[in-house]
């Protein structure tokens, strides 16, 4: 089972990427990249790495996407 | 036209590029997947028998790898720092700030207790389950942020976030300074442990001592980071 | 047959072998966006995508099915039969260095943007030459 | 004494920056000053003291935990930083006008930082704690050189922290392998292990190891943005980076590759690298007319004879590469330092400078450190030139020998350009002189050029044991694993 979610995740991860990276839209990007770090919370939990997986959500998912925002909003839109 | 046509040669050029060095990784990867060895890690996890904390994951990134953290919470001082600098923190004028209304401001305070006493709890019980300083103290950070976005009139103190800051950092090297004199080596466990104290709060010695200073001191950072951040937006 | 699928999928060896080729596609597309994109909040972007993609190789391959979270619970009370520690201790600072990079850098983009209007890579040329 | 406190101390003056503001306006810059005495006076009696090589233990003993290594080439380099780290900050005690802050004493905060972690990069015996302080160190050089917050600063620091970026992403990479499958970070550990390794595997992570280490040292195929970060950060940051971090990247690079070693064709691929890129180096530099862009090409060139002067594994070759870096850092200090100074007076930064500037001392000061760096008898960088020209020599290796004689032709041309400018009859009057802690502090790092270059032979034991050290890796596992 457990083979079947991770190959299924990552590659919804991969495409997930793939769209935030060629994605004109920076707002659209920017909640994509966002969507990469929960999948990969999802995979260190399917890992057995809560630690990791807890620092992901809450660093790399909360902070980041705050950042982001940050950068989207003083940076502009213009691509 | 022309610019257009640039544009779709680099991505060629760049995906090419880049599939050539990612299949050549592959190439060699695919042949030479690592199988389960006796690593370091299972020396530690034996080792960990005796420490009297639960969660072996906090014993190695606290005491057994703990110089790591230190550089750790030096790299987001340091980065703290750096954006403080950048973002120069400025007297705050909330004229242009869009005024938040009634239902999300009290939606804001009921939670903001909650997260703060969920941050602490994660910070506590690093030692005994999953979480520990840094989780602990960016929860912490994001309920601060959350105040921060919704009320009009919350503001650090800048006072005592400093001074807690200092205190949490000072403590820290101090700390692995006594290991240094009393057992001769940096960040020693200078504190009684022993599997036998298991569960309780102050197991492990100076485990759950130094991740909860471990915890304040990125609190207060990222309190910090989120502030300049926001304050940033402000002023604009 | 569907069990024969699932019992295939949950060798190590094949999760192993998956991780890698998932973590190295991850991999790919963050250097594809690193070289083709310009923007600095999509650099920005595609540089977490290949920390990410490392990430996931290191924490996946280091991986035992059947060994448990390093951490004692209700049913598991010995530090036997348990995932490496170490690797997870590894990921968990380099995450936090990887965010406070990022931070310090978007803070370096936005008062640059401030000064001169450039949110561009290939419009950054205030040195000569 | 313990070598943690080269690290410590520092953190702990980071952190309790706050508390020392509160001793008076220059709480902060003196209590910086006496640090860097103390640790200075420190390592000089490390150096003393020492009979032989010894590990300090950090938390747990080393092949599980982290431990410091000193021996004389370690102690070599954390001499050469304290040293160099305390002269910039009384350098800089006097320049502190040129920064646009209120506190602009929390700079003395990012050269602890810098200090600490260029040290700790190069005493730690841990692979993943090398990578620590590598960020501490990178994020430390970033701030640094947009610090100024000028466009030109800015963007700067932003090339350089997303090539850091980059390079760090290649070095966790490196680092995962060889914990996957070694299954320890331990330098002797993997040391040992390595040789057993299949030889795609070895390659690969000595190829991270290179483009991530590479990113930072300034090598040929991945140095195009130095020369960008080296213009955009004022003069007294580049100081620090050519003659400080650079070299303690340097210096863990090489360190790392002769404890594991892919193959031979390895290191003569690395040769030939640094060849080229010396070549290549003082090729564009004859083009250019930003002095602080001209003296970063020629950093880049030297870093290229170091990599030829460090690829050859010889012991004799070897401690000319640590002459020639001692030479290197004394003579960049020097002149970025002097830069610094005559940019902050006469507010131009092009070559046309040396034309205007009237100031005897610097001007004295600034031809002995570029006559050492061409390799003048009697002048530092003499000596070591000579010992690796001798080793190429001896090792028949005559085409390498060409290329490097051929670059040093050409930077003989655009400094004796420099030099003429300098010895050009000045229009003005109206001289500059620098204050008096700056004199000193220039002229202490002249007459150590001018001592290595006169005696050499006071330091050559010393040299000669380093290198010796640098390329016994069999007496640093022994060290290392023999301690448990």
């Amino acid at each position: 089972m457990i083979g079947v979610i991770i190959l299924g995740t990552l590659m919804a991860l991969i495409v997930i990427a793939f769209v935030a990276v060629i994605e004109p839209k920076l707002p659209d990007a920017i909640i994509l990249s966002m969507g990469i770090g929960l999948g990969a919370v999802v995979l260190f939990v399917l890992f057995q790495a809560p630690d990791v997986a807890l620092t992901e959500a809450v660093i790399g998912t909360g902070i980041g996407s705050l950042i982001y925002l940050m950068a989207l909003k003083h940076l502009g839109e213009r691509q | 036209m022309n610019i257009k046509r640039d544009i779709s040669t680099n991505a060629i050029s760049s995906f090419a590029l880049s599939a050539l060095f990612v299949l050549t990784l592959l190439s060699i990867l695919l042949q030479h997947i690592p199988q389960k060895l006796s690593s370091a890690g299972d020396k530690l996890l034996e080792m960990n028998a005796q420490e009297g904390v639960a969660n072996a994951v906090t014993t190695v990134v606290v005491y057994f790898r703990g110089f790591d953290t230190l550089g750790e919470i030096a790299v987001l001082f340091i980065a703290s720092f750096g954006i403080g600098l950048m973002l120069n923190f400025q007297v705050q004028n909330n004229q242009n700030k869009v005024k938040s209304n009634f239902m999300l401001q009290l939606g804001a305070r009921l939670l903001f207790p909650i997260i703060l006493l969920f941050g602490v709890y994660v910070m506590t019980y690093g030692h005994l389950s999953v979480g520990g300083g840094f989780q602990g103290g960016v929860i912490i950070a994001s309920a601060v942020l959350l105040m921060l976005v919704s009320s009009n009139h919350f503001q650090l103190s800048h006072r005592i976030i400093t001074l807690l800051e200092t205190f949490a950092g000072v403590s820290y090297v101090l700390i692995g300074l006594i290991g240094l004199i009393v057992l001769d080596s940096f960040l020693g466990n200078f504190l009684p442990h022993s599997a036998s104290q298991l569960g309780l709060l102050l197991s492990g010695g100076i485990v759950p001592i130094i991740y909860i200073i471990i915890g304040i001191k990125v609190g207060s950072e990222m309190s910090l980071i989120v502030q300049n951040m926001l304050q940033r937006s402000d002023n604009d | 047959m569907i069990e024969s699928i699932l019992y295939y999928f949950n060798q190590t060896e094949v999760i192993k072998t998956i991780v890698t080729l998932g973590s190295m596609g991850l991999f790919f597309v963050g250097l594809f966006g690193l070289l083709s994109q310009r923007h600095i909040i999509k650099v920005f972007i595609s540089i977490g995508i290949m920390e990410i993609a490392v990430f996931i190789f290191f924490i996946g391959l280091s991986f035992q099915r059947g060994l448990t979270a390093p951490m004692l619970g209700d049913a598991h009370t010995t530090f036997i039969q348990m995932n490496d520690p170490i690797p997870h201790a590894m990921i968990l600072t380099a995450i936090v260095i990887g965010m406070a990079v990022l931070a310090l850098g978007i803070s370096f983009a936005i008062e640059y943007y401030k000064l001169t209007g450039k949110n561009r890579l290939d419009e950054m040329n205030e040195m000569k030459n | 004494m313990s070598s943690i406190y080269f690290i410590a101390l520092p953190l702990l003056f980071g952190f309790a920056t706050p508390i020392l503001a509160k001793f008076g306006k220059n709480g902060i810059a003196y209590s910086s000053i006496l640090l860097q005495v103390a640790l200075f006076v420190l390592s000089l009696q490390l150096f003393v003291t020492m009979d032989r090589s010894i590990i300090e233990v950090i938390a747990i003993a080393p092949p599980l935990g982290i431990g410091f290594v000193v021996n004389s080439i370690s102690l070599f380099f954390v001499m050469l930083f304290t040293f160099f780290i305390l002269m910039a900050s009384l350098y800089y005690l006097k320049l502190r006008k040129l920064n646009p802050y209120p506190n602009e004493a929390k700079f003395f905060i990012l050269i602890n930082m810098l200090l600490a972690s260029t040290i700790g990069l190069v005493l730690s015996s841990d692979i993943f704690n090398i990578y620590v302080f590598f960020e501490i160190a990178g994020i430390s050089a970033y701030i640094l050189s947009a610090y100024r917050k000028t466009p030109k600063a800015l963007e700067a620091g932003l090339k350089y922290l997303l090539t850091g970026a980059v390079a760090s992403i290649f070095l966790v990479f490196a680092i995962a392998l060889l914990y996957l499958h070694l299954g320890t970070l331990n330098l002797a550990l993997i040391s040992q292990g390595f040789t057993a390794l299949d030889s795609d595997i070895k390659l690969l992570i000595s190829l991270f190891l290179l483009i991530g280490f590479g990113l930072k040292v300034e090598i040929f195929p991945l140095n195009f943005w130095v020369t960008d970060i080296y213009e955009g950060s004022d003069a007294f940051t580049d100081a620090l980076f050519s003659a400080v971090v650079v070299k303690a990247y340097l210096f863990v690079f090489f360190h790392l590759l002769y404890l594991f070693l892919p193959n031979k064709e390895f290191t003569l691929f690395l040769l030939y690298l640094g060849a080229v890129s010396m070549l290549i180096a003082e090729v564009i530099a004859l083009r250019q007319n930003n002095l602080k862009r001209i003296f970063a090409y020629s950093s880049l060139g030297q870093v290229g004879l170091l990599f030829v002067a460090f690829s050859m594994q010889d012991v004799i070759s070897i401690s000319a590469g640590l002459y020639i870096l001692l030479a290197h850092s004394l003579a960049k200090m020097v002149l970025f330092l002097s830069l610094a100074s005559l940019f902050e007076h006469y507010k131009n930064e092009d070559i046309s400078l040396l034309k205007e500037m009237n100031s005897p001392f610097l001007r004295n000061v600034i031809i002995i450190s570029m006559l050492s760096l061409l390799g003048i008898p009697l002048l530092a960088g003499f000596v070591g030139k000579f010992l690796l020209l001798k080793t190429v020599a001896f090792y028949g290796l005559f085409g390498l020998l060409g290329l490097l004689i051929l670059s040093a032709l050409i930077e003989s041309i655009y400094y004796f350009k420099i030099i003429g400018l300098l010895l050009v009859k000045k229009e003005t009057k109206e001289q500059f002189h620098p204050s008096t802690l700056q004199k000193f502090v220039l002229l202490v790092l002249t007459l150590g050029v001018i001592f290595v270059g006169v005696a050499p032979f006071a330091i050559s034991d010393f040299m000669a044991t380093s290198a010796s050290v640098m390329l016994d890796t069999q007496g640093y596992q022994n060290l290392l694993l023999g301690a448990n």
